[in-house]
């Protein structure tokens, strides 16, 4: 009976890639120190616009008082971008039993609210992290527009992505 | 079936047999067990939770899509827990606290493969690997297929 | 977020207490256990009432066996929107598969690194 | 000789001439290690597999016995050996090792004594000069064969029990009548299977308890001897519930034994913080407990005569699974110093 033993050094390779599948995965790059909070916290972040004008941040100020107008909502970020308009908002918690049907009613007042626009919106916490930290790269004004609406439609595409 | 016929098949000695040994049994601390089966599953929860917050923030994932790779790591973590010799331990400490969580599947199908790998690979850790979570899969898959069926023809024929 | 924490460990240790139940009031083996949760996971599924509880709960919810059964009616349900009944069959591990792959994955590993400590 | 209805008498009085016990960590742990001549670390004791182990143990305590007899394999003309391990396989490649004749047996956890009441029959009709005869089993083999692997997470309810890892054996031999150093057999009962329906493969003690007593019972009936003709009477691996039962059942029909007259092997080895909940069990446990600890007090002079009374419980995984109950078995052997 010959004893069959696996090599220490096998063993840790195996070890190591077992690690690696872990925590590989497409991570983001950046991690802004403002951001950090964003889920603990209640940031009420004032609503954004990547252009910039002024008629762009009257109606993303509109569209931000229409969602705060609903109780079970408490933290919500606006971002609009060329075409599509961001909404990402917290859901108080005892309330998040109904946190689907909350969104689809959010997603019909605001259509009937504003027709001309095209909203994505989102009670999930991650693209609400997301949304705020885009916020601080257009509060940045360092980054080109191109990427803002990149990082936008990007952000919009996670939201889309089911299970 | 099979047990309900046997329970009546009991001769009057074996029911007064069952009864006197009753009195003699040591119970299951089931209040005790129930505290400890709380307080480590909703660790284990609560380490999840972590896990998938860990996912959200530093990768790419969406609350509705963590749930894949946060599963995947206590599972692996299950791995390491169960290689070490610990997970059987915290088991007859937390009785359904560590069963019940996928930890709990992990460890059921790991300590299988585990312990045929002297049968070889492919006859003692392929064919023992599901010897325990086997029945989780089967009923799960039936389960659901049954489910799934029903809404999809309710769905389909009352239009809901 | 620190209420998610609170309530998935609440929720979950919940499940946990249930199975617990099981274990020593009915009596049953832990196999015997798990199955009846993931049963119930799924039927919890086919009634709407596991996804608003895995958004109340997060982990407290996904990581208990139970939402194995969940996931599982939830793939089928998915694929059976787009492809009519045969979906029910081939989207039953659209969602699942983590879980289960990771359990072999793993599995295997364990099985080339460990050996039974007895 | 027959004697009553199911019980032998050993006129010749065959002595046990030695013994060799073999166990594992947990039994280091426990309360006689001084019982065991030779105690492994490591439950795999350098094998590849835990049934490997197991045969390691049997021939380890086999030659602590051969050697402190005095003998080779050549001077044994058989041996009478089981374990609890599907067609007892470790048992038989420990008897291929050994190169002795050999009986393989099989009753449970009652194999030690089953085996000792057959070793001193052939011996007593003078069938053999000498013979090997014990018990073995090994935690994790049992643990993964009867229950889970062992590295699973499941909770054992407190009743039950936990299979020694261990081997004891003894050589039978020829006494003559003056002969004092030796313990020797002087009768024995082969029980019967008793059934009373327990079903629960965790409570094996209150499964087991009626076919120790039924058995003791029927002892004192065909040998004539009262319950106080014995400094003791020793069950095998009863454990907690089991002996709690089996003296309430004794004391029903009206043998008012001692309970410091009453004792089991499942609860003389190991300490009251290991995790073994109800106690010991396993054909190891009254095999180590017997041969290795009860013995040597006999000898020291503590008891005179002692009745070992190891009990079995004859299930397999897949009759639990088929929902049957278990039967449950005991047999008796009465072991005396002349004085």
């Amino acid at each position: 009976m010959v004893k069959k033993q696996i090599h220490p050094i096998i063993r840790l390779f195996l070890l190591l890639i077992s690690i690696f599948v872990i925590f590989s995965g497409c991570s983001t790059d950046d991690n802004n120190a403002n951001s950090t909070k964003a889920l603990i916290q209640t940031n009420n972040p004032p609503p954004s616009t990547i252009n910039g004008n002024e008629k762009d941040q009257k109606l993303v100020m509109d569209v931000k008082k229409k969602v705060m107008s609903k109780k079970e909502v408490y933290d919500v970020s606006v971002i609009k971008g060329e075409q599509d308009i961001l909404v990402a908002y917290k859901v108080r918690h005892l309330k998040r039993f109904r946190m689907k049907k909350i969104e689809a009613d959010l997603q019909k007042e605001l259509e009937k609210e504003f027709p001309d626009e095209k909203f994505t919106i989102s009670s999930d916490y991650k693209i609400f992290l997301e949304s705020i930290r885009l916020q601080d790269k257009i509060n940045n004004k360092q980054i080109p527009k191109e990427d803002l609406e990149k990082r936008l439609s990007e952000i919009i595409k996670l939201s889309n992505e089911k299970t | 079936m099979g047990k309900s016929k046997k329970k009546k098949s009991k001769t009057p000695e074996q029911q007064q047999y069952a009864q006197f040994e009753q009195k003699h049994e040591i119970k299951r601390p089931v209040v005790r067990n129930c505290v400890v089966a709380f307080l480590v599953g909703g660790t284990i929860c609560v380490i999840g939770q972590a896990i998938s917050y860990f996912y959200i923030y530093f990768f790419n994932f969406t609350e509705q899509t963590a749930g894949n790779p946060t599963v995947a790591t206590l599972i692996f973590l299950s791995m390491l827990l169960t290689g070490f010799g610990v997970y059987d331990r915290i088991g007859q400490f937390a009785g359904a606290g560590s069963a019940v969580p996928v930890t709990g599947f992990g460890n059921a199908v790991i300590s299988a493969s585990i312990e045929h790998r002297t049968e070889g690979f492919v006859l003692g850790v392929g064919g023992n690997m599901f010897k325990l979570a086997g029945s989780v899969i089967l009923f799960g898959v039936f389960s659901a297929f049954v489910v799934a069926l029903i809404k999809t023809l309710i769905m389909k024929w009352v239009g809901v | 977020m620190l209420a998610m924490f609170f309530w998935a460990f609440v929720v979950g240790g919940a499940i946990c207490v249930i199975g617990q139940l099981l274990f020593d009031v009915a009596k049953l083996s832990p196999g015997h256990t798990l199955s009846a949760l993931v049963v119930t996971g799924a039927i919890l599924d086919g009634l709407g009432l596991y996804e608003p509880l895995m958004d109340f709960a997060g982990a407290g919810a996904t990581v208990p066996i139970t939402s194995f059964g969940n996931s599982l009616v939830h793939g089928a349900l998915q694929e059976a929107e787009r492809h009519g009944i045969i979906g029910v069959i081939t989207g039953m591990f659209e969602v699942t598969s983590s879980g289960i792959s990771a359990a072999i994955i793993f599995g295997f590993i364990g099985a080339l690194l460990f050996k039974p400590k007895g | 000789m027959l004697i009553g209805k199911q019980s032998w008498i050993f006129q010749s009085k065959p002595a046990i001439i030695a013994t060799g016990v073999s166990g594992g960590p947990f039994e280091r742990e426990g309360l006689l290690p001084e019982a065991f001549d030779i105690l492994h670390d490591d439950l795999w004791m350098e094998e590849p597999s835990y049934e490997q182990a197991h045969r390691l143990l049997i021939e380890e305590a086999v030659e602590v016995a051969l050697k402190k007899a005095n003998l080779t394999n050549d001077d044994i003309q058989f041996i009478i050996a089981g374990d609890l391990i599907n067609q007892i396989t470790p048992t038989s490649f420990a008897a291929r090792t050994l190169g002795i004749p050999y009986f393989g047996i099989f009753g449970a956890c009652s194999t030690s004594m089953e085996g000792l009441a057959l070793s001193a029959f052939i011996v007593n009709n003078k069938g053999a000069n000498y013979i090997v005869t014990g018990a073995a089993s090994h935690n994790a083999a049992a643990e993964r064969q009867f229950r889970y692997p062992t590295e699973y997470g499941g909770q054992k309810p407190p009743t039950a029990q936990w299979t020694v890892t261990g081997a004891g054996f003894a050589i039978v031999s020829h006494s003559t009548p003056n002969q004092t150093e030796f313990p020797k057999i002087t009768c024995a009962t082969i029980g019967k299977v008793v059934d009373l329906g327990i079903s629960d493969p965790f409570n094996m003690g209150g499964a087991m308890a009626p076919a120790a007593v039924d058995t003791i019972k029927t002892h004192l009936k065909d040998t004539g001897r009262k319950i106080t003709d014995y400094d003791l009477i020793v069950t095998g691996d009863l454990g907690k519930i089991g002996y709690s039962v089996a003296l309430d059942l004794l004391h029903g029909d009206g043998l008012n034994i001692p309970e410091e007259k009453f004792k089991d092997c499942g609860l003389l080895l190991y300490r009251d913080d290991q995790p073994v909940q109800a106690g010991a069990s396993g054909a190891a446990s009254s095999a180590t407990v017997i041969y290795g600890h009860l013995l040597k007090q006999m000898k020291a002079g503590v008891y005179k005569k002692i009745l070992c009374v190891a009990t079995g419980a004859l299930l397999s995984p897949l009759t639990v699974q088929q929902k049957e109950t278990i039967p449950c078995i005991a047999h008796a052997v009465s072991i005396e110093m002349d004085s």
